[in-house]
């Protein structure tokens, strides 16, 4: 079995625990109330998208590295594979963020979209990665694919930070935001497991989508008895 | 593979095992190839056999899915001293053939110590006869015209591996002279030529060895005199 | 300092081609008054409104020109195989990069200026702070679009329906530029009472740095096939 | 403001059962796609 098996099950595990908790056993806000318990699926999506799109950032760095060694493509699909496979799990993940953080708004401040900096962020970093999904749909030809898109990862990934500032900035000018971060010690465990349980099941599946990408890859030059 | 004609200098380009995939199709498979400076060689072989594929690889404008090249002894290519012709002319139509060759002039380095000057852009134009038009935007050349410019420019760069995919292309009889001038030139001045082309018998006249491509591979290697009643010629490509 | 050199030559290509081409970046331009029309008609005619959000409108613009500009200005190293050709001569990568990506600026910050006039009126917009400034603004929001959509034109003008990939890849990547330029204008315009203008300028300006220099590098991997 | 728990359970439901139903979609595909090349031998 595969490492990154072995944490996917143990996420599983460790998220209906988790949810268990956060759901049933964690005290409501005292603000809020209940609906703060959506925190339990909300956070850890919210640090698993990041680790999602940092691993792309360093599987776009391991292509251009190799590039620059003047290597060709065979031998190095690896990081090609969990290119696209990171970036597409964390698109997934950063989309659940957004549902999530929309569906938490609604009754608390009685709007979907609020314009939180940390939610809008993602929402263009979510655009970003879908524009290189999208990219890579439209290039046959692998190693220009390869390259175009981790070119692209790049130039997206780096945007990040000035990204959250100006739009902090940005929406700051309109309504001080509030934000539930003073977390009561018996919340912190179920957030605690939870978070590690969505990554790990994030690297699960990052694992598996890894593996497609490179079967797809063979098979797509199998069918004329090439060698990967 | 023996190399062709034995040299002390190394190979002009040495290919070993050379291949190119693109995405499902084996476009050139395994190609054992060396030429040397001083020599023309004549490449044929049937449409999509992989001429143009080998060229571009030589080039250096597509990285080898397998295999090794090495340019003039190196592992890097030295582009300065590599010409192509390719079916792109590489042109802007924007610009005149004389704002081609100065821009050319602008951007390529001084010849290297020995070599002679480069000619000046006037020169190039008249050896290739298009001074009349040399004011004019490439967007009203003709399919000829436009193949002596890319001549021109080819000329300009005075580099010791050139190469030609098919040279005779739209271009009239007097064109048509005109390279066969062009390579025989070339060839003395101890470049080393390589000629992708379907005029198998006029290029081969003009060249040392013959090299045909059947589907990605080199099927026959030999003298350019031996293609002249070689039975694959006499056939024409498969 | 070679590269230098060819940069200075091939930006001096690059600005002779897309002047003899200067009927199709005309035809942006009108295309960029055109979407400035629509946008009041979008709005309303209720001039306030219009006027609170003129520099919104013009950036808008500038956006959707952008990408027209861009594609036509990549569209031109494709034809012919001509980009090719410089890069096997060989030309230096970034020297290519920066010599496009200056003349893409002048173009996109030329047009960018002549539809200011265009918002003034249209939109009864006030230019508190001084046309100076406005164009300034102008200037530095274009160098922040062109930077990486030069690089993005390269790749988009070289895959299949590259028309929907380039403003797909570029639009949100320049939001926070965006955001910097559009709020900058608006200060220019409406008047800057707490003197925000210098810090909206800044955040453009680090954008400008980071993908003017990121771009550089990165734009010749994209010529190895 | 108590309550919501619909809110809560949509939020829960939504996530976990995106997360069964990628999985899902991965494993099938995998499966196709290792197939053809090795039909004898089941993974």
């Amino acid at each position: 079995m595969k490492l990154t098996n072995v944490l996917g099950l143990l996420g599983v595990a460790m998220y209906l625990y988790g949810c268990y908790d956060g759901l049933f056993i964690a005290p409501a806000d005292r603000f809020m109330g209940d609906i703060q318990r959506i925190m339990y699926v909300h956070v850890p999506s919210a640090w698993t998208t990041m680790v999602c799109f940092t691993i792309s950032l360093v599987a776009a760095l391991g292509w251009v590295a190799g590039l620059v060694r003047g290597k060709a493509g065979d031998g190095r699909w690896g990081w090609d594979d969990w290119l696209e496979s990171s970036i597409e799990v964390g698109v997934i993940f950063g989309g659940l963020l957004i549902i999530q953080g929309m569906i938490w708004a609604k009754p608390t401040w009685g709007v979907y979209w609020t314009w939180d900096p940390r939610l809008t962020t993602v929402a263009v970093m979510e655009l970003m990665f879908i524009a290189v999904l999208a990219l890579r749909g439209f290039v046959e030809e692998a190693q220009r694919r390869a390259t175009w898109s981790a070119v692209v990862t790049l130039v997206a990934y780096v945007n990040v930070p000035l990204v959250y500032f100006s739009v902090q900035w940005w929406s700051s000018l309109h309504q001080a935001q509030s934000s539930s971060d003073n977390v009561d010690p018996a919340m912190q465990l179920p957030l605690a497991i939870n978070a590690f349980a969505v990554m790990f099941i994030a690297i699960g599946l990052m694992g598996l989508r890894a593996r497609l990408a490179g079967l797809t890859r063979v098979a797509l030059l199998a069918d004329v008895g090439g060698e990967a | 593979m023996p190399p062709i004609a034995p040299s002390t200098t190394p190979a002009t380009v040495q290919a070993t095992g050379l291949s190119r995939r693109h995405g499902a199709r084996w476009a050139l498979r395994g190609v054992d190839l060396a030429l040397h400076a001083g020599t023309a060689t004549v490449l044929y072989g049937a449409n999509g056999a992989g001429k143009t594929t080998l060229i571009r690889l030589l080039a250096s404008a597509m990285r080898p899915t397998a295999g090794s090249l090495r340019w003039f002894g190196d592992v890097s290519p030295d582009r300065v001293r590599v010409a192509t012709l390719s079916h792109h002319d590489g042109h802007y139509d924007d610009l005149t053939a004389l704002e081609h060759l100065s821009l050319g002039a602008r951007l390529l380095p001084s010849p290297r110590a020995g070599r002679p000057p480069r000619p000046s852009p006037h020169d190039l134009l008249m050896r290739v006869g298009l001074s009349a038009r040399s004011g004019s935007l490439v967007r009203t050349y003709s399919a000829g015209m436009r193949k002596r410019l890319a001549f021109a420019r080819l000329l300009q760069k005075g580099a010791d591996l050139v190469l030609l995919d098919e040279p005779y292309a739209a271009l009239d009889p007097a064109g048509a002279l005109l390279v066969d001038g062009l390579i025989t030139e070339l060839r003395g001045q101890g470049a080393c030529l390589l000629v992708s082309t379907h005029q198998v018998q006029r290029t081969a006249a003009l060249c040392d060895h013959a090299v045909r491509l059947d589907e990605g591979r080199v099927t026959w290697t030999g003298l350019a005199s031996d293609t002249v009643g070689h039975p694959s010629v006499e056939r024409g490509p498969t | 300092m070679e590269s230098l050199f060819q940069c200075v030559a091939l930006a001096q290509k690059e600005l002779m081609v897309q002047w003899r081409t200067r009927a199709r970046f005309g035809s942006v331009l009108v295309f960029g008054v055109t979407s400035l029309l629509v946008f009041s008609f979008a709005v309303g005619p209720d001039s306030s409104a219009l006027q609170a959000h003129a520099a919104g409108y013009l950036w808008l613009a500038l956006l959707l020109m952008s990408t027209l500009s861009l594609q036509e200005a990549a569209r031109l190293d494709v034809q012919n195989g001509a980009l090719e050709a410089l890069v096997l001569l060989p030309v230096d990568g970034r020297a290519l990069y920066y010599a496009k990506a200056l003349v893409n600026t002048v173009t996109l910050g030329g047009l960018g200026t002549l539809l200011i006039p265009v918002v003034v009126a249209l939109y009864d917009a006030p230019v508190k702070e001084g046309a100076l400034w406005l164009i300034a603004t102008v200037w530095l929001g274009s160098a922040a679009l062109v930077a990486p959509g030069t690089l993005y034109a390269a790749l988009t003008s070289r895959a299949r329906a590259g028309d929907v990939l380039l403003p797909l890849l570029l639009f949100p990547l320049v939001v926070p530029a965006l955001l910097g330029s559009v709020k900058a204008t608006e200060v220019v315009m409406l008047g800057d009472p707490m003197g925000r203008l210098g810090s909206w300028l800044g955040l453009v300006l680090a954008f400008d740095v980071l993908y003017w220099s990121l771009c550089g590098l990165l734009y010749p991997l994209l010529l190895e096939d | 403001m108590q309550g919501h728990w619909d809110a809560v359970m949509l939020a829960y439901g939504l996530t976990t059962a995106t997360m069964c139903v990628y999985l899902g979609v991965l494993l099938a595909r995998l499966r196709a796609a290792e197939r053809p090349s090795r039909p004898g031998d089941s993974k």
